[in-house]
């Protein structure tokens, strides 16, 4: 391909720097409400069904863990945090700070991922996972508790899926930094991989009462 | 690279005071909720309406000030906004056909 | 092969009304159709290139027009609109008093009909024509949806949930019964027939436990399931006792369960608050998920029979609890 | 404006002699080459679901179904809507024709993300492979709706393949969404403000809201379905507790907005053609600018109307029902603006301006119908019937089909260089029209008779329509296999075509046909409303007649 005459790190189609960050921006942001509206889909489900089953979503809740749903609520938020500190330090142009709340956030969102493999673990003990060997007492709400549990796994698993993808992509990044590669030396990497770990954020922001604090 | 003049003059750096202020208010909106929810008595009603309006907060919080969008061009705000928006519309439609099912047609319209 | 027929009968009160709006619209499309068409077409020749027609004048923007031109279609679909919701609301709403009632299960790949009065039918319903008849549907797998093209009407025919029509025939005749909904397999071969008799002759059929048949059974259109000798009130008071459901619930409230007598229809107020008419499906959900719905007052002690019942006993006992008119005078709630 | 363009003859680096390795097509991120690898592959699942027309069209003309079994019956409509719907028509404007040229209308050098860009093919290849693969060990019949719970409890086709394939080619709609609203917004050129774009452009940022809104809420449903189906998790079977109407919702919260992804782009092109070929501003053109945003707004509100009669509540279907009425307005006002547009021009009745004017009428109708469906107590025994089937065949094949020949056929000259043959083009466009009526107008009949949709059998009384239908269909296949064999004959024979054959406005006829890799020598600044046929200056071969210069490469 025919390479043109082009400022650093600037790609071929766009015209200047500032062009291509609010165009990266923009994109991100547009990909965000294509997530909102993947989750939405399954919120609105969600909504549906806690509706028409009440009484047996309360009772099926009360199975949740809500002391770990709170730690990982904390951890959550308090990754959050550390991510805007990266993207703090990564327009100031410090990549030592950067590096360091990036592995700061990345831990964090290991150990959400541990908490839930725990949670998992025990639904999994209790024979709460939806399919043949699901037990719940009383026999009475079986069904809807069982499509609580579906829906709890549905949830909380696909949010899970995107703290993995966070973490991997954040772990990519955090070699570029330390290699000081060229495509991470602007700040918009970190900016984008920051607004997509805060909408991950959100998600469990409602995820949590959603889930876990069910009112009587 | 080091863009030209140290940063772009359309990026707005916000101090990590802000940042811990922040953080500290979706704590306390947090506590607020496990609160709620362990509230005595049956107020279902109130009790969702609390918990969806401190969700609401939090997460504006975060699109705000952790996103930046509070910084940002209407672009971003229109995006931003555009994606609840829908996802309200979603809501209201499908649970309105749930909520209205066992209306009878109204006097009138026979 | 037999001639291009281009009209569908109309043998219910709906389907002369259904099609009086239908033709409109057929006016509205054509007059549209061929208005837009001619003027491109016409433009197309007399401005071709070349054309020495006079171009003075040519406009880029016309608000007045524009506006004009979206209002009146506004309008038109706004006519459109009430006229066809009100007709959908009378055929969608709540059947008449005095209608005829029959129960239809659908299952993959043939229609089920149960008369109160006990006959069964496969794929053929005999109704009287001059009287309304409603319909309470229920699917026993997928999605099946009830069409008789001749009446106009159709209705989805659910799992899980009962669907109510209803409708008037008018004229005496065979008509197609269509399975709409996509249900697999043989989804076009679950069709069947209804026939539509003079009250007389439909009293006579009734009388013969549906043996006496007015029309002969088209080659491959269904065929007869029998009579049962008890009728569907019958049968559900005897599936009542079996069940033992009169354990709990008996001639008054304030036994262990609410009594049925004078429930249907009745406003039932919830443990948490919520009133509820005690209609089919509520009869139904009680039944088979007695603690979805918890009545005010009660503990919620009694067993689901999910998975014990197929919908026709469901069915059954529904009918028997419909039948139980208020002997004792039941305090109705007020909303 | 100051870009040079080539002189006739010259023979000049264009983007398709930039490189002729397979390698290079295959890892290629220009926007127009990716528009050509989307135009083969397009066309390819175009002729797969062609064949499965016809196959449904021979079983058809005898009413005891005796060509194949049911089982088989149901496997290829359903494959023949997926193919069409899917692998498509929602992809084939914009994948194509805008992806070509978005980036040329807006005067850049490229979409905003080349390589996002490049992967959404490949997503398609995936989904598209996924779905052959699927179509090959035993086909799904489910109907391209998938409603559970046959297809999540009952049916034992490779459902799950299936919509594992649909899902990933929704994620290569995406990707094409966020592309062009980022290259829209960010990427035109100076002078380009919005009221200066060409309603293609309009057009194309509509349907990318709608795609960007639209599609994760069909993929999450439909991974849903698999779930169901794979892991038991009941959430729309009754017999597990889940609700199935809840699915139709969902699936149409996106499946009707994509009915206008299908339309709206067509509708973009019909602008373009109709102004250049009538040489006048398009008529009205803020009205038809906002109404695309119009359609794409009003059309979230109305999906709706594909469940009057499923027990929906009455108000909900009302409401539903109202809305669609709404919808409908901005789709007259194009219609009328078109038409307006022709009035007093001075028109130059090319093969494109056929097909434009077929698109008019057959949407008119089409739209009209809608209106029988939209309507409570019509649908109601319409509903599920061939009236249905008409309805939409006379949109998607009588509107969006049309609107892309005449789309391929205006800018084939800018993809090719080529000018393609002009009178069997003319022919061709009254075959297609000629055989699409025959094929789909005695479908309105058999749906108001009440002929049910998915049928293998049919009463014995309706079998005349349903062989007129099928005669049509093999004339419009006939149609339809004509422009593959004398567009490609034109790649070798077509006359060169000259930047700006048509003598049209707009970026992209200011460059080279076919343009240069990176599309623009320098930023174009533009500085005149689109549409200025009056102050613009024919190029001489548009008047010669032959529509181009002759010369001979
Ligand atoms: C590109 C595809 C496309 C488009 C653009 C449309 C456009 C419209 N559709 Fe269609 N539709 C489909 C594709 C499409 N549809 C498909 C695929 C199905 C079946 C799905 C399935 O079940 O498999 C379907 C089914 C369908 C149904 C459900 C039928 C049923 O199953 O019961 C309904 C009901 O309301 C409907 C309505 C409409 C309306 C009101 C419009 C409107 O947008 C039309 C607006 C246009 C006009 C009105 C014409 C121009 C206007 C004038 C000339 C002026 C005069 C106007 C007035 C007087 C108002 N469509
Ligand atoms: C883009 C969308 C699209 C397109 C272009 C078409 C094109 C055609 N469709 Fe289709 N159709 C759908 C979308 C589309 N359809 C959908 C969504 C359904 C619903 C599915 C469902 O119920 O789930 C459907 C259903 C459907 C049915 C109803 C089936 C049923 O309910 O039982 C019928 C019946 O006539 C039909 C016919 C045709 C015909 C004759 C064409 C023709 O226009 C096709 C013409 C094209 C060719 C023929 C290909 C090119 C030519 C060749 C390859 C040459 C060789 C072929 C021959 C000589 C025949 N279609
Ligand atoms: C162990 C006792 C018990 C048995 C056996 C029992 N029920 Fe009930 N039933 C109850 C109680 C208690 C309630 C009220 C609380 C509730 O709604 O769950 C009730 C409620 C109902 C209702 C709703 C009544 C209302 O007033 O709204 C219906 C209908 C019903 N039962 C039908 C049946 C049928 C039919 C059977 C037998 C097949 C049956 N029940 C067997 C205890 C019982
Ligand atoms: Cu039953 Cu189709
Ligand atoms: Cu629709």
């Amino acid at each position: 391909m025919v390479q043109e005459q082009a400022p650093q790190n600037v790609s071929l189609q766009f015209e200047d720097v500032h062009q291509q960050n609010e165009s990266y921006i923009v994109g991100m942001w547009t990909f965000l409400v294509t997530e909102i509206m993947f989750f939405g889909a399954v919120f609105a489900t969600y909504l549906v069904y806690r509706v028409a089953n009440h009484t047996a979503f309360w009772e099926a809740h009360l199975r949740l863990d809500i002391p770990l749903g709170f730690i990982n609520t904390c951890v959550l938020l308090t990754s959050s945090l550390t991510m805007a500190l990266t993207v703090h330090y990564a327009q100031r142009q410090m990549p030592k700070q950067q590096l360091l709340w990036l592995s700061v956030t990345m831990a964090l969102a290991m150990a959400f991922l541990v908490v839930k493999g725990f949670e998992y673990h025990h639904k999994y003990v209790e024979g709460l996972i939806p399919g043949p060997n699901f037990r719940f007492e009383p026999a009475e709400y079986f069904r809807p508790a069982q499509l609580f549990f579906s829906l709890y796994f549905a949830m909380t698993g696909l949010h899970a899926l995107h703290v993995l993808i966070g973490v991997l992509v954040m772990a990519v990044m955090a070699v570029l930094i330390a290699i000081r590669h060229s495509s991470v030396q602007d700040f918009i990497p970190v900016e984008l991989v920051g607004l997509y770990w805060h909408f991950v954020d959100i998600v469990w922001i409602f995820l949590f009462p959603l889930l876990y604090l069910i009112p009587r | 690279m080091a863009l030209a003049n140290g940063h772009d003059s359309h990026t707005h750096i916000v101090p990590i005071r802000v940042y811990l202020l922040v953080y500290a208010a979706l704590l306390v909106l947090l506590v607020l909720t496990v609160g709620a929810a362990y509230l005595p008595g049956r107020h279902t009603l109130l009790n969702n309406v609390i918990a969806l309006t401190i969700a609401i907060a939090k997460a504006v919080l975060v699109v705000l000030y952790f996103m930046h969008v509070r910084y940002s061009t209407r672009l971003t705000w229109l995006w931003a906004s555009a994606g609840f928006f829908w996802l309200l519309i979603m809501f209201i439609l499908t649970l309105g056909d749930y909520f209205t099912r066992h209306w009878v047609p109204a006097i009138g319209w026979e | 092969m037999k001639g291009v027929q281009l009209l569908p009968e109309q043998a219910s009160t709906f389907a002369s009304q259904v099609d009086l709006l239908f033709w409109f619209l057929v006016a509205v499309t054509v007059f549209f159709t061929v208005l837009i068409g001619a003027l491109v077409v016409y433009f197309a020749l007399r401005y071709r290139r070349g054309s020495t027609a006079s171009r003075a004048g040519a406009k880029e923007t016309d608000l007045r027009l524009e506006i004009s031109w979206s209002l009146i279609p506004l309008t038109i679909g706004l006519i459109v609109f009430v006229w066809a919701a009100k007709l959908y609301a009378s055929a969608y709403g709540p059947p008449p008093e005095n209608a005829l009632e029959i129960f239809v299960i659908g299952k993959q790949w043939m229609w089920h009909v149960q008369h109160p009065n006990g006959i069964r039918e496969n794929n053929e319903l005999h109704i009287p024509a001059g009287r309304p008849v409603k319909l309470t549907m229920i699917s026993q797998d997928v999605i099946h949806s009830f069409f008789v093209p001749a009446f106009r009407i159709k209705r989805d025919v659910l799992p899980g949930k009962y669907n109510v029509v209803w409708f008037t025939a008018t004229k005496p005749g065979k008509y197609h019964l269509f399975c709409a909904e996509y249900c697999g397999t043989q989804h076009s071969r679950m069709i069947g027939w209804v026939y539509v008799l003079e009250p007389a002759d439909y009293e006579k059929w009734l009388a013969s436990g549906g043996e006496a048949r007015p029309y002969a059974t088209a080659s491959g259109a269904g065929t007869m399931a029998g009579v049962s000798t008890a009728s569907l009130k019958e049968a559900g008071e005897k599936l009542y006792t079996q069940l033992r459901c009169n354990a709990c619930h008996g001639a008054t409230d304030g036994q262990r369960g609410p009594t049925h007598y004078g429930l249907f229809g009745k406003k039932v107020k919830m443990r948490d608050g919520t009133v509820v008419t005690a209609d089919e499906e509520y009869i139904r959900e009680s039944i088979l998920r007695p603690l979805a719905k918890v009545v005010d007052g009660y503990e919620p002690i009694m067993p689901s029979y999910e998975g014990l019942l197929n919908e026709e006993r469901v069915l059954q006992l529904v009918a028997y609890i419909k039948s139980l008119e208020s002997s004792t005078k039941v305090a109705e709630v007020k909303p | 404006m100051s870009v040079t363009v080539a002189k006739p003859g010259e023979v000049r680096h264009n983007y398709l002699n930039a490189g002729d390795t397979v390698l290079s097509w295959l890892l290629t991120t220009d926007h127009k080459r990716i528009a050509i690898l989307y135009l083969v592959s397009v066309s390819f699942f175009f002729l797969v679901g062609g064949l499965l027309a016809g196959l449904i069209r021979l079983e058809l003309l005898t009413p005891q179904g005796d060509l194949m079994t049911s089982e088989n019956y149901n496997r290829v409509f359903t494959m023949h809507g997926v193919v069409m719907i899917f692998l498509f028509l929602i992809p084939v404007i914009p994948a194509v024709l805008g992806n070509f040229l978005v980036p040329l209308m807006v005067g850049a050098r490229d979409l905003a993300f080349p390589r996002l860009n490049l992967a959404s093919w490949y997503l398609y290849m995936a989904g598209g492979l996924i779905a052959t693969w699927a179509m090959v060990t035993g086909g799904v019949d489910t109907g391209w709706t998938f409603y559970p719970p046959y297809s999540s409890s009952y049916s034992t086709s490779q459902v799950t393949l299936t919509i594992i394939g649909a899902f990933i080619i929704g994620f290569s709609s995406i990707a094409t969404g966020i592309n062009f609203i980022v290259t829209i917004h960010k990427m035109r050129a100076p002078g380009l403000t919005w009221f200066r774009l060409p309603l293609f452009i309009w057009a194309h940022y509509a349907t990318s809201v709608i795609i960007v809104l639209g599609t994760p809420v069909v993929a999450i449903t439909l991974l849903l379905v698999v779930a169901e189906r794979v892991f038991r998790l009941g959430i729309f079977d009754p017999a597990l507790g889940g609700d199935p109407i809840l699915f139709q919702h969902l699936f149409w919260f996106y499946s009707h907005p994509a009915v206008y992804i299908m339309v709206l782009p067509a509708m973009g092109v019909i602008s373009e053609v109709v102004s250049c070929f009538s040489r006048k501003r398009v008529f009205g053109y803020h009205f038809v600018a906002f109404s695309s945003v119009a359609i794409a707004v009003i059309g979230f509100l109305v999906w709706g109307h594909h469940m009057f009669t499923t027990g929906q509540s009455v108000y909900a279907g009302m409401v539903f029902s109202l809305l669609s009425f709404l919808v409908a307005v901005p789709s007259a006002v194009k219609v009328f603006n078109w038409t307006a547009t022709m009035y007093k021009g001075t028109i130059d009745l090319r093969a494109p301006l056929l097909y434009v004017m077929g698109f008019i009428g057959l949407f008119v109708i089409g739209g009209l119908t809608g209106l029988f469906l939209a309507a409570l107590a019509t649908d109601v025994h319409l509903q599920d019937t061939y009236f249905v089937v008409a309805h939409f065949h006379y949109i998607m094949v009588g509107g969006t089909i049309l609107g892309y020949m005449a789309g391929l056929h205006f800018w084939w000259p800018k993809i090719t260089g080529r000018m393609y043959p002009e009178g069997i083009a003319k022919l061709t466009a009254l075959v297609i029209f000629a055989g699409f009526n025959l094929t789909f107008l005695p479908q309105f009949v058999l749906g108001f008779l009440g002929m049910p949709r998915r049928y293998h059998w049919y009463p014995e009384e309706w079998q005349m329509l349903h062989v007129m239908s099928t005669a049509g269909a093999f004339l419009l296949g006939i149609g339809f296999i004509l422009p593959v064999f004398y567009l490609l004959w034109s790649l070798r024979t077509g006359a060169l075509a000259g930047p700006n054959p048509w003598g049209a406005t707009g970026l992209e006829w200011k460059v080279d046909s076919p343009p240069i890799t990176h599309n623009f020598e320098q930023t174009p600044i533009v500085t005149e409303e689109p549409y200025a046929y009056d102050n613009h200056h024919e190029p001489e071969e548009v008047f010669s007649g032959t529509g181009a210069s002759t010369t001979k490469r």
